[in-house]
């Protein structure tokens, strides 16, 4: 029995997702992938919040460039086309809903759409935020690629998160392993299962309520 | 003649003053005025608040102004690397304060600081802890929370090129909170690769406008750059590929 | 492939309503889009709302537009000059609404609109008529009014020249409006003397980078320039001087 | 007896004031004549609001170019060492403080520095504000250019404005054709005396009070 795809997979479904002509953010970590699955014949545009637009992919050992990096510090290049910003207008970029698509990690999102993804909240870590919460609220759609469970077996997706919030009420739409589910009034609608996935076997995994959009959508 | 040059970076940081808050460019090491933490080091101010994105890289650069001990205080949005033990350090031992704030809202209030706005409504941080005690309103149907300026004393930046009157240009993400910085503080200092002639610098390119600059100091080119061309050899930090040709 | 330009002025205001917000660049004439106006004139929508600094100059852009009754209400700092007869006689009329504006509160309330800034203080107009009604605050000492973003569905804008994915570069102070309202309308529709190959714009030197455009159409060179050259022989208004080698 | 110096005599006197290396912003109007007489071998930068720092004088007729104005919307040219940007930029210079000097001309400046220039509050006058205000609360210095009396004999330096204010307590010094005035706490004092002007007759023609600072300066 297939329960989860894998993470390339994921990546992959996320980037069939993305129209030619979308203006998108990647977040650090596993969603920059998504950028690895993007068809090569469309042009999607990729915005970097450390003040690029049209990044490219990563250069040649010999041809890194340490004025040319991604918001992960991880060398990259730029395509023809491409515009250089400074902070400031950079953000505003994001705050003021220019973005089609923002794809970010996460800790917890909630049903109402809730994104908990900077902090466990855990006594004497060190917090650091960056771009993450500018991202959350920041783009038209904003995504979140993750495993449906924790390493420990508890759900990510909640009624209501426990971990310090990101952003509230912000994510539109959750990629996971077992399944692709979007956040509406009446909370999570599974909208499409892979494997041998049920609506009720996930009902069972993640303890919530979930409507079923799967026929719709065929 | 206006001459914002100065002779060495000694004399770009004369007369830092203890307690001051220094603006510092770059985002990780991209854009991190190198040269010029090094000669605040050397200058010796001490208690001073730092604003910058990071919290320092390695032990170079603004980890080594942490680690000499010359910080009280950093206003940054992500202190945390895999490569910011000094920072680490530093705050697990309490001996340093940290405002953290979203990267957003941190350009957005060094913007306000030199635009002359004394608070904005920004929808980033709402309903976190980020936002706790801070005044929320709606405006249309949205939720927002007041943000104020952050300015500086001193900013120190990097750019690629500067002229006498403190025009600048930077070099691709290098970028980054250098024009913001240089608006906010009432005294900026540059650090660029090179100096060139009044006027060679085409007016519709110049990203920050010489009224925003006070000292321009040239400390040469980046070592993965020759007469201006790109030509690479170096890892992400900079430094030299083994056998690569230098 | 993605291709923003589209073929004539017609197709670029295709699609305008009724009753739209629109927003026009220029500071005066320097960077007004006429030939998109005079477009706009042609596509017939009225009852429309327009954001510009001025009010018209002369008979023409719009001045014209103004004159063929398609305006209900302008947002602007300067209505008033030697040369707004147009505007004049509407506004005396009863005609017209105006809602006057600081220019520098009207830039950065075009700006806040793009950027998702919910509202702003501004030290501007404190203690003026032009600040009556408004939310007053102290901030640090310093009187600030509350102004909000001014947002639109389209802007009007006019660039030197612009690519395929909408990135644009201006010409000296003709870029003045252009750059805050791409940001700030639901739909940026821009004429370009020329448009260029992708990637023949310097990403260091893009002002306007083509997130902010959805359609662009060349128009052809200013009667000034000649293969991108300045050649001059014309007068304040881009007439030709008489006499002048045409 | 010599009671008034000409404009011309008062844009010198102004520009005398200015410091090399200054960034100045010079009104609509006759503040437009101190660039006439600052000095050749000074570098000192002219802003003008519309986008351009490092500005010129005006060129010859067959070089005037339309894309190149000033705020007035006059032809000017730009110096080397200029830059362009864009409104929201150019007034954010302003607003921030960054300017050293403006020079304005005003309907009336009180005691206490607030100024009125923008409208005389006439019924039917159609109101256009511009950049004044900005202007008036954007620069380090605010200097006043302007004849002491109306055309009708009524002082412009008053108690209190009657005109419609265009900035609160923002002016710095007033120059006037009779007749230099700095605004301190305790309302006007002078500066400079042209010609036969004494304390005594300012006194009179403004009816205000006024502070002697001639000898301290001498």
């Amino acid at each position: 029995m297939t329960t989860r795809i894998s993470r390339d997979d994921l990546a992959a479904r996320i980037a069939a997702d993305i129209a030619e002509g979308s203006y998108v953010n990647l977040g650090i970590g596993a969603p920059t992938l998504v950028a690895n699955f993007l068809p090569a014949d469309q042009e999607i545009i990729l915005h970097t919040e450390n003040g690029l637009l049209g990044m490219g992919e990563a250069p040649p050992a010999d041809r890194i460039d340490p004025d040319l990096i991604n918001a992960g510090k991880q060398p990259v290049t730029a395509q023809p086309g491409a515009a250089y910003f400074h902070h400031a207008d950079s953000f505003a970029m994001m705050r003021g809903g220019h973005l089609d698509v923002c794809v970010l990690g996460a800790f917890q999102v909630s049903q109402t759409g809730d994104l908990a993804n900077w902090s466990t909240g855990a006594p004497g870590a060190i917090p650091a935020v960056g771009g993450a919460m500018d991202l959350a609220i920041g783009a038209k759609q904003v995504f979140v690629m993750t495993d449906l469970l924790t390493k420990q077996g508890e759900s990510k997706l909640v009624a209501e998160c426990s971990y310090p919030l990101t952003g509230v009420g912000c994510v539109t739409r959750v990629y996971t392993d077992h399944a692709v589910f979007d956040v509406t009034e009446d909370g999570f609608r599974v909208r499409e299962l892979f494997g041998d996935n049920t609506i009720e076997g996930l009902e069972e995994l993640t303890g919530l309520t979930l409507q079923d959009q799967t026929e719709e959508r065929q | 003649m206006i001459d914002k040059t100065v002779a060495s970076v000694e004399d770009a940081v004369a007369g830092i003053e203890d307690g001051s808050t220094i603006m510092i460019g770059g985002f990780g090491r991209a854009g991190q005025p190198v040269e010029l933490i090094d000669a605040l080091i050397a200058h010796g101010a001490r208690d001073l608040t730092i604003v910058n994105n990071n919290a320092g890289n390695g032990d170079t650069g603004l980890a080594a102004l942490l680690a000499a001990g010359r910080v009280r205080k950093i206003i940054c949005s992500f202190p945390r690397q895999s490569d910011s033990w000094v920072f680490d350090g530093l705050y697990r031992g309490g001996e340093i304060e940290l405002e953290l704030v979203p990267q957003g809202n941190l350009a957005e209030r060094i913007r306000a600081a030199g635009a002359g706005i004394g608070a904005f409504f920004s929808p980033t941080g709402v309903g976190t802890q980020l936002a706790e005690g801070k005044e929320e309103r709606e405006i249309d149907g949205r939720r927002y929370v007041l943000e104020y300026p952050i300015k500086a004393d001193y900013a120190l930046i990097s750019a690629l090129k500067g002229d006498r009157w403190g025009n600048l240009v930077y070099r691709e993400t290098a970028r980054n909170f250098g024009p913001i910085m240089a608006t906010a503080a009432a005294t900026t200092i540059v650090q660029v690769d090179e100096t060139v002639e009044l006027g060679s610098l085409d007016p519709e390119n110049v990203v920050t406008p010489g009224i925003f600059v006070d000292r321009v100091v040239a400390v040469g080119p980046r070592r993965w750059l020759k007469d201006g061309a790109f030509v690479g050899n170096v890892d992400i930090e900079g430094r030299p590929l083994e056998g690569a040709n230098q």
